[in-house]
């Protein structure tokens, strides 16, 4: 997989810990990091998973929103929220006039999307390179408790509500999902920052007992 | 021990005099009123007195004296400036500050004991040098020193930094000391009183009374007080003053955190300062390490502590000592300083006739009380500013003329 | 010898894990639970420290950290209060601040001299002749300090956790844990705190003999955590109260931020100590101390001891001591009034005496001066604070209990902005008027009867619980009386002194009555001259004696002289407790691992890491060697750097045209689609703050770069005028989205017309032009930029694809021979192009005109940032001027040095040098300086003073340095 | 750490804000005096008092005015520039 023309902005940072790679949407991935059984008890406790490969569309813009509805896309009501499309499809609306669409690995809207959307009359697409995490496990409370300054209870992260904060230092949008059934935490951050972000979340996760897990663990692709 | 001080153990009664009269009521008029008893304040009413005979004075001073800056910095005093006529101003004001406990009669602490200001990259190693260059020009002992050198004289310092921002070098600066910074403000009060000046401790200015352009008057919560000349000396509250004669300048108020820690034995002989890490200690004659950092980002009119300030502070002592861990920090504190566009104090006369200024002092005040009250005591008694604090003047804004001291506004301390 | 006594109720200790240490070279024996004092004072280790000053031997006082006489070292850490710290198994105990053991301490000598040592003596001596100051200087640090610190002590990484709740409760007494369970039943959230190892406060150990306390701890305990809706939290304080409901909890473990929505405040009181001579000998400790070593610890204060109250409190103590056999010889109460008949006859049934109006006038010292031999006890003029000593007593004893009054634990309330005031009928400062949102119970609030406490507690959770919304009736009650339990002023007066007020500092009462009659008679003064309350336990045993007195010395009640300001924080706490695990973020370009691989040696650039060279392994290369090299190679074929870090801003909409010519300097509504222009950027007052390259990519999308450094303030300042000037604008920062990379050299048109269909050639692509395609099969936007050498390709990627395409370059450009080349050589390619960097070459004072950037300026726009100062600016002469300069062919001497000054024949500073380096490639030393305009233009000679002070000449010449090839004869 | 209220974000700790100094209004540059000028480019009115203040959210990237009592350091309200009326 050495000629993946895409690569995680966090590759780098786990490529010490030899997981089996593949390629998934053209992009370097880290498929797993131990056998499957260690990879679910973590994700139980206290584990991480480097999704950046997910396919991404990014548009701003005044008339933003009316394009996308255009497109057919369902958009989330109010800044700070996202919504689901039927395909499964993240959308977050990350300020009035600026959305941000997430793939799962096996849906080509982003891809679309991006092939049609024209930079003009208020729509302008916003070139994305996200390193984007999933965290879960009972202790996950305790590892934002460490990182992030606000309170993820309650009603900051109710049902479909994203949070734009700072993660470790680092500018993050944080939301809360259900993912194959288990609660999860999504984390997004510009890529740049991911290998010390990716870093300095695995440290704290393995010293509460947890640890990474790969892309398969969430998205079986086989 | 000291034979001066057998007396106390051999006298019945407490031998010694009141450092100052224990003013109430001011008078209806003086030859001058000085508004604020900090160090400033003080060293302006001694040197009226002194170098001009003008002893007809008062103080006012809102709370006690050297209660508000003076007593919340954490006495450095330094001249390694970056501009010549900030270097020469302040180096006066070393200089003064040596020979202080014996002309005030009152021992200041004045410890010189040398500050590295330590660089951790290439441009703060730039920083270093130019401010070195002007320093050795003007002919002030600083140099550009290597990480041997400030392991030599603080073999205790992490060059490394714990791998966060390694040490690449400092400037240093020899005649850097600290000083007991109440001593200072006391002893200017003790002999200032003792040539007639009244001190007047929990005395607020209300008002000042400005006639066809001249001071003529102040109110005070005492009472109205005659007088055509008024110094303002204050910190944290100059605007208010400035606003009582309507005149604009370019000072906004920010909080100054500083923090101490338990007292442990001596080991820390020099003043170590980081502009990088915004962070500068000493340790104090009690073994307290002394700690400071940089101004709170915004304006604030009060003196309250924040926990970011000490956390920040904190994170980075121990990076640079990573035996610290577990000493302890035992308080925290802040005060209000004035900051200006240049990093560089307001000196001199004003728009209003009689109405002249001391102010500006941001994080510098304590360095300069020596050299300022001289200074403004020349100003108030000649009506002219010296030289010497003519790049200070308040029309610099007005002219575009700032002084150059921005340019190592990063050291702080 | 031990004083342990048969197990007690509730006791703190666990009896099945016994253990061993070592104080000062002896074997002690303790308990799980034990703290190092309690464990030493069981096996009647009594010397359990030396005093701060005189070197005076000190027991326990308050055994509850409100004192620090027992400070001690494990030989790892220092400062270790051993009131309150756990003793293990096999620790190695010395107590600080001694110079051959606490017993035998050489330093004692310092309190035969004590009489010399007048209040602020310090001030007065040392300094005639100046020259003497360092020589007392050295022995008074050598005398300073407690522990010695170890500088091998390990760092530790302590985590600091956020938590939220909306009623956090400081203090697990009878209030905290009344207010607790009162706000939880209203279903708030509730976290409960507090400093013991155990919750309860005094009820677990204020018995007076009975067994209501322990009762009424064991009913409210359970409820509290049987509550799901508190946290309760022991072995933790709280450390500070900051803006907004943010106190800190601290934990041995760390530190927890805790964001409160409203705080009840129920933290108790601190026992102050009566004052008389010798009140410091150990075996003289508070009452509260006395019952804390007896409930928790199990332990007998002393054998024989006497009592000496000034409040009911001590004959709560006098039962207490009676209930585990100390023998209490008597009650000295200095009220001429004394206690309820109830508890006086209580004590007597118990066959204590008790001497109403009675003071001890000294305790007498055994003759080792190590402990309490017997006491003086006289009757007592309360309004004098006179004993009468022709009537004295002698009572033989080994301990004192002293119960003389309380101060309010009040630090948090005054923090939060509380204003306190005096109420005479319990003798104590007390809240009265609260900030928002903040609340207090309990003691601190004044009220004392147990069942009123827990009464105040609901009254104060009910208060918060309405604050935050809820309507919930308030409970009316009205605090039992009880009677005074502080006295107004509990001092005995004597003429030799030693009556101790700070133990901290050792302050005795005539150094108050000196301090103020040399005018350090405000309390903040007197604070400072004696320093009282400035030690390590900040004044909780001490202000409140200090107050009293000086309000006697100046004739004022007690309101009048006000406190001092209680700061954070109420125990001292670890800077590595506080410091955390610091987060220090980087940003990495997507071509990071290739230059480490390669021998990039990776410099921080900001938050950036950013490879300054490449020195492979085994290649051998120094420093200078790889620039020089590097340099060459752009000069000679091609390299290539990685130039992710630049700023990069998409700006796009209707006005984007009209919004950068009004940010920026230059004209930009009628640029070309396709071209670019530089953008430099000016603050208000005409100084230059970045400069970077426009392009126009349609006509309402421009793409601009910036400097690295500056990249998120330009975009945040675009994004704040965007707002202010209303303009139809949208802004995307891509600084972190987008890859860039900069292929440079003769060869790099060859290189990269070989993975590209972009028409590269000077014809296709002249000097600035810009266009987009494909570059090694990814979508990239191209540029013919000139910065480092006059034929040069930026090429932007997105991130992702950034590894992908540099590697493609270095695979196209091998047979030119292309190098990767890092910011050193960058910096030495651009100063060879003569192009300088802004807030390198430029400070935070220079002004276009200055830089030499006239052309960059459109002065006859209508507006742009920083234009109307530079019309009042292009009216004053110039000072200065920004020139690049070549030293002499064939310069051999010592290379002057960037900030090396620019000397003029007067020997006056007339500028400096900017930057400077050895051009391989020219065999020239080149550089910018700042020089006056007169000797800024081309062939103009001026001096440099290098480090060592030689001067060295140097020639203005125009940029860029080419032209010096010629005179090289190529 | 204080908290602040953004205005899209809601209430957030101080460390996610930059301050952006008070809010002025420009004087005309076309008529005003270069005294006029160099006064608006320097001087501020520092004495304590409720201030328009420019405040920053980072990982929103949104500009806001906050009108805060210096002496208090107490927000009174936040909303986005231009909208002062909306809210």
């Amino acid at each position: 997989m050495q000629d993946a023309v895409l690569m995680s902005p966090v590759a780098f940072a786990h490529a010490l810990r030899k997981p089996v790679s593949g390629e998934v949407n053209g992009m370097e991935t880290a498929l797993s990091f131990d056998a499957a059984d260690v990879e679910a008890s973590r994700s139980k406790t206290l584990s991480i998973c480097d999704v950046s490969n997910l396919n991404r569309f990014g548009v701003k813009g005044p008339q933003a929103a009316n394009w996308l509805q255009t497109a057919g896309i369902k958009l989330p009501e109010t800044t700070n929220s996202w919504t689901p499309q039927d395909n499964g499809s993240l959308v977050m609306r990350l300020g009035n006039t600026e959305f941000l669409l997430e793939d799962r690995p096996e849906n080509d809207l982003a891809r679309m999307l991006n092939d049609t959307a024209v930079n003009e009359g208020g729509v302008h697409k916003v070139m994305r390179n996200d390193a984007a995490f999933i965290v879960s496990g009972e202790l996950t409370p305790a590892l934002f408790s460490e990182v992030c300054a606000i309170d993820l209870d309650g009603a900051t992260l109710a049902e479909n509500r994203l949070v734009m904060t700072v993660i470790a230092g680092v500018s993050a949008t944080l939301l809360k999902q259900t993912l194959n059934g288990q609660s999860v935490y999504r984390i997004w951050c510009d890529g740049t920052f991911g290998p010390y972000l990716w870093k300095t979340l695995l440290s704290i996760i393995e010293e509460q007992g947890g640890g990474p897990v790969g892309f398969n663990f969430y998205y079986s692709l086989t | 021990m000291p034979l001066g001080l057998l007396k106390y153990g051999l006298s019945k009664e407490h031998p010694a005099p009141r450092f100052f009269r224990d003013c109430t009521q001011p008078k209806k008029s003086y030859d001058a009123v000085i508004i604020g008893g900090g160090g400033h304040g003080l060293a302006a009413a001694y040197y009226l007195a002194k170098d001009y005979g003008i002893t007809n004075v008062a103080v006012l001073e809102k709370g006690y004296i050297g209660g508000g800056n003076t007593g919340r910095n954490t006495t450095i005093v330094r001249s390694n400036y970056l501009t010549p006529e900030g270097v020469n101003f302040y180096d006066a004001s070393v200089k003064m500050y040596e020979d202080l406990s014996e002309e005030l009669d009152l021992n200041l602490f004045y410890s010189t004991r040398g500050h590295f200001t330590l660089a951790h990259t290439e441009s703060a190693m730039r920083t270093m040098r130019w401010r070195a260059e002007v320093n050795k020009h003007v002919g002030v002992e600083s140099y550009v020193v290597g990480p041997d050198e400030i392991s030599k004289a603080c073999p205790q310092l992490d060059i490394q930094c714990s791998g966060q921002a390694p040490i690449l070098g400092a400037l240093y600066h020899a005649p850097g000391s600290v000083a007991r910074h109440d001593a200072v403000a006391w002893g200017y009060a003790k002999e200032a009183d003792r040539m007639g000046v009244e001190i007047f401790q929990m005395t607020e200015v209300t008002g000042i009374d400005v006639k066809s352009g001249k001071v003529v008057g102040v109110n005070t919560s005492k009472g109205y007080i005659e007088t055509n000349r008024v110094l303002s000396a204050v910190a944290g509250f100059t605007p208010r003053i400035t606003d009582m004669v309507d005149i604009d300048t370019p000072i906004v108020i920010h909080p100054l955190q500083a923090c101490v820690s338990e007292p442990m034995k001596p080991w820390l002989d020099t003043i170590l300062v980081s502009g990088s890490l915004h962070v500068y200690v000493s340790q104090s004659s009690r073994g307290e390490l002394v700690m400071g950092s940089s101004l709170d980002p915004y304006e604030v009119h009060s003196t309250r502590s924040s926990l970011d300030f000490v956390e920040g502070l904190t994170s980075h002592i121990v990076d640079m000592f990573p035996f610290l861990s577990n000493v302890k920090v035992v308080r925290q504190w802040a005060g209000m300083a004035d900051l200006t566009p240049d990093f560089a104090p307001v000196m001199g006369k004003t728009p209003v006739e009689g109405f002249y200024l001391d102010a500006g002092w941001g994080t510098w005040g304590f360095k300069a009380t020596p050299i300022s009250g001289k200074t403004m005591a020349e100003t108030i008694a000649r009506d002219v500013a010296p030289d010497l604090i003519q790049p200070f003047r308040l029309s610099r804004f007005e002219d575009y003329e700032l002084t150059g001291e921005k340019g190592a506004a990063s050291v702080g301390h | 010898m031990t004083s342990r006594i048969a197990k007690k109720r509730g006791e703190w200790i666990n009896r099945d894990k016994p253990l061993t240490f070592e104080y000062e070279g002896q074997q002690v024996q303790g308990y799980e639970g034990d703290t190092i004092s309690s464990a030493l004072w069981a096996n009647g280790i009594r010397v359990l420290g030396r005093s701060f000053k005189y070197h005076r031997a000190r027991g326990l006082l308050s055994f509850a950290n409100h004192d620090v006489n027992a400070l001690m070292t494990d030989g790892e850490d220092t400062n270790i209060r051993a009131d309150v710290w756990p003793v293990s198994h096999d620790m190695k105990l010395k107590a600080v601040n001694t110079d051959g053991g606490v017993i035998k301490d050489k330093n004692k000598y310092i309190d035969y001299l004590s009489p010399f040592l007048p209040v602020g003596f310090y001030y007065k001596t040392f300094y005639k002749p100046k020259r003497m100051f360092p020589f007392w200087e050295d022995k008074i640090r050598k005398a300073a300090g407690l522990g010695e610190v170890n500088f091998n002590y390990p760092r530790h990484i302590r985590p600091k956790r956020h938590a939220h709740c909306d009623v956090l409760v400081v203090g697990a007494g009878a209030a905290g844990l009344s207010a607790a369970l009162t706000a939880a039943a209203e279903g708030l959230s509730v976290i409960l705190v507090d400093e013991n190892r155990q919750a309860g406060g005094s009820l677990s150990y204020d018995y007076a003999g009975d067994q209501t306390s322990a009762d009424t701890l064991n009913t409210l305990l359970s409820e509290v955590e049987a509550n799901s809706n508190i946290r309760l939290i022991t072995d933790a304080y709280a450390g500070g109260y900051y803006t907004d409901h943010l106190v800190p909890i601290v934990e041995k473990s760390g530190i927890t931020k805790v964001r409160a929505q409203s705080v009840i405040v129920a933290t108790g009181v601190f026992e102050q100590p009566p004052v008389f001579r010798y009140n410091d000998l150990p075996g003289v400790m508070l009452g509260s101390a006395a019952q804390r070593l007896v409930h928790r610890y199990a332990v007998k204060p002393f054998e024989k001891g006497v009592v000496v109250t000034a409040n009911d409190h001590g004959y709560r103590t006098a039962l207490d001591l009676a209930s585990v056999g100390v023998e209490v010889v008597a009650v000295i109460d200095m009220r001429i009034s004394g206690a309820g008949q109830e508890l006086t006859q209580k004590v007597k049934d118990s066959g204590i005496s008790v001497h109403k109006g009675s003071c001890i006038y000294e305790a007498v010292p055994t003759g080792d001066k190590l402990g309490v031999k017997e006491v003086v006890v006289c009757p007592y003029n309360e309004n004098t604070a006179e004993a009468d000593t022709s009537r004295s007593v002698r009572l033989s004893c080994d301990g004192v209990a002293m119960s003389a009054g309380w101060a309010p634990a009040a630090a948090l309330l005054y923090q939060a902005g509380t204003k306190m005031g005096y109420d005479y009928d319990v003798e104590q400062f007390v809240p009265a008027q609260l900030p928002e949102g903040v609340f207090a119970a309990g003691k601190v609030n004044g009220v004392f009867d147990l069942k009123s406490r827990q009464q105040d507690g609901r009254r104060a959770a009910t208060e918060a619980a309405n604050y935050l919304g809820k309507v919930v009736q308030l409970e009316s009650f009205k605090a039992a009386s009880v009677n005074r339990p502080s006295h107004p002023y509990p001092i005995v007066n004597h003429s030799k002194g030693k009556n101790f007020v700070d133990f901290d500092e050792d302050i005795q009462v005539k150094d108050f009555i000196n301090a103020a009659k040399e005018g350090f008679d405000n309390i903040e003064l007197m604070k400072r001259f004696t320093t009282v309350g400035m030690g390590p336990s900040q004044g909780k045993h001490s202000n409140m004696n200090a107050i009293r007195i000086l309000a006697r010395i100046r004739q004022l009640p007690v309101e009048k002289i006000g406190t001092t300001t209680a700061r954070p924080f109420f125990h001292p706490t670890p800077i590595g407790h506080l410091g955390g695990r610091g987060f220090h973020p980087h940003r990495y370009t997507a071509m990071h691992q290739w230059h480490v691989d390669h021998g990039g040696e990776m410099m921080e650039a900001g938050v950036w890491m950013r490879p300054a060279y490449y020195a492979p392994a085994g290649s051998g290369l120094t420093a200078s060697e790889a620039v020089q090299q590097e340099t060459l190679a752009v000069r000679e074929s091609v390299g290539m750097i990685d130039g992710s870090t630049l700023g990069k801003i998409e700006v796009f909409g209707s006005d984007a045209g009209a919004f950068l010519e009004r940010f920026y300097t230059g004209k930009f509504a009628d640029q070309k689609v396709g071209g670019s222009r530089i953008a430099m950027l000016l603050d208000e007052a005409g100084v230059v703050s970045d400069d970077g390259v426009a392009v126009r990519m349609a006509e309402d999308q421009f793409y601009v770069s910036t400097n690295s450094s500056n990249a998120a303030t330009v975009y945040r300042e675009m994004q704040r005028y965007v707002q202010l000037w209303k303009m139809q604008v949208t802004l995307v920062n891509l600084t972190g989205a987008m890859a860039a990379m900069t292929v440079a050299g003769p060869k790099s048109r060859d290189v990269v017309a070989a993975l590209t269909e972009i028409d590269v050639s000077e014809a296709g692509m002249g000097k600035g032009a810009f266009r987009t395609g494909k570059v090694a099969g990814v979508d990239a936007r191209v540029m013919r930029v000139s910065f480092v050498a006059d034929l040069a390709f930026e090429i932007h990627v997105p991130y992702r694809a950034g590894l992908h395409v540099w590697k493609a370059l270095m695979e196209a450009g091998k047979s030119s021979g292309i190098r990767p080349f890092g910011t050193d050589a960058q910096r030495l390619l651009r100063l060879e192009m003569g192009h300088h960097l802004v807030s390198h070459d430029t400070d935070g004072l220079t002004n276009p005109f200055e830089a030499h950037s006239e052309s960059l300026v459109a002065m006859d726009k209508p507006f742009f940032i920083g234009q109307r100062s530079l019309k009042i600016l292009e009216k004053k002469p110039l000072n200065k001027k920004l020139t690049t300069f070549v030293l002499d062919p064939g310069f051999n001497g010592e290379m002057p040095n960037e900030c090396n000054l620019v000397i003029d024949s007067a020997s006056r500073i007339a500028g400096r040098v900017t930057s400077i380096s050895y051009s391989g490639y020219l065999d020239r030393h080149i550089g910018f300086a700042f020089v006056p305009p007169e000797q800024s233009h081309d062939g103009a000679r001026f001096q440099i003073r290098t480090d060592s002070g030689a001067m060295v000449s140097a020639t203005a010449c125009n940029a860029p340095f080419f032209h010096l090839l010629e005179s090289r004869g190529e | 750490m204080k908290l602040l209220q953004c205005p899209i974000n809601g209430i957030r700790p101080l460390s996610e804000f930059t301050y952006g100094g008070e809010y002025r209004d420009m004087p005309n540059p076309d008529t005003c005096s270069d005294k006029e000028w160099a006064a608006y480019v320097h001087y501020r009115h520092g004495a304590p008092g409720v201030k328009k203040e420019w405040w920053y959210h980072g990982p929103s990237g949104t500009w806001f005015i906050a009108e805060r009592d210096t002496m208090a350091d107490k927000v009174v309200r936040t909303y986005i520039a231009g909208q002062e009326e909306a809210k």
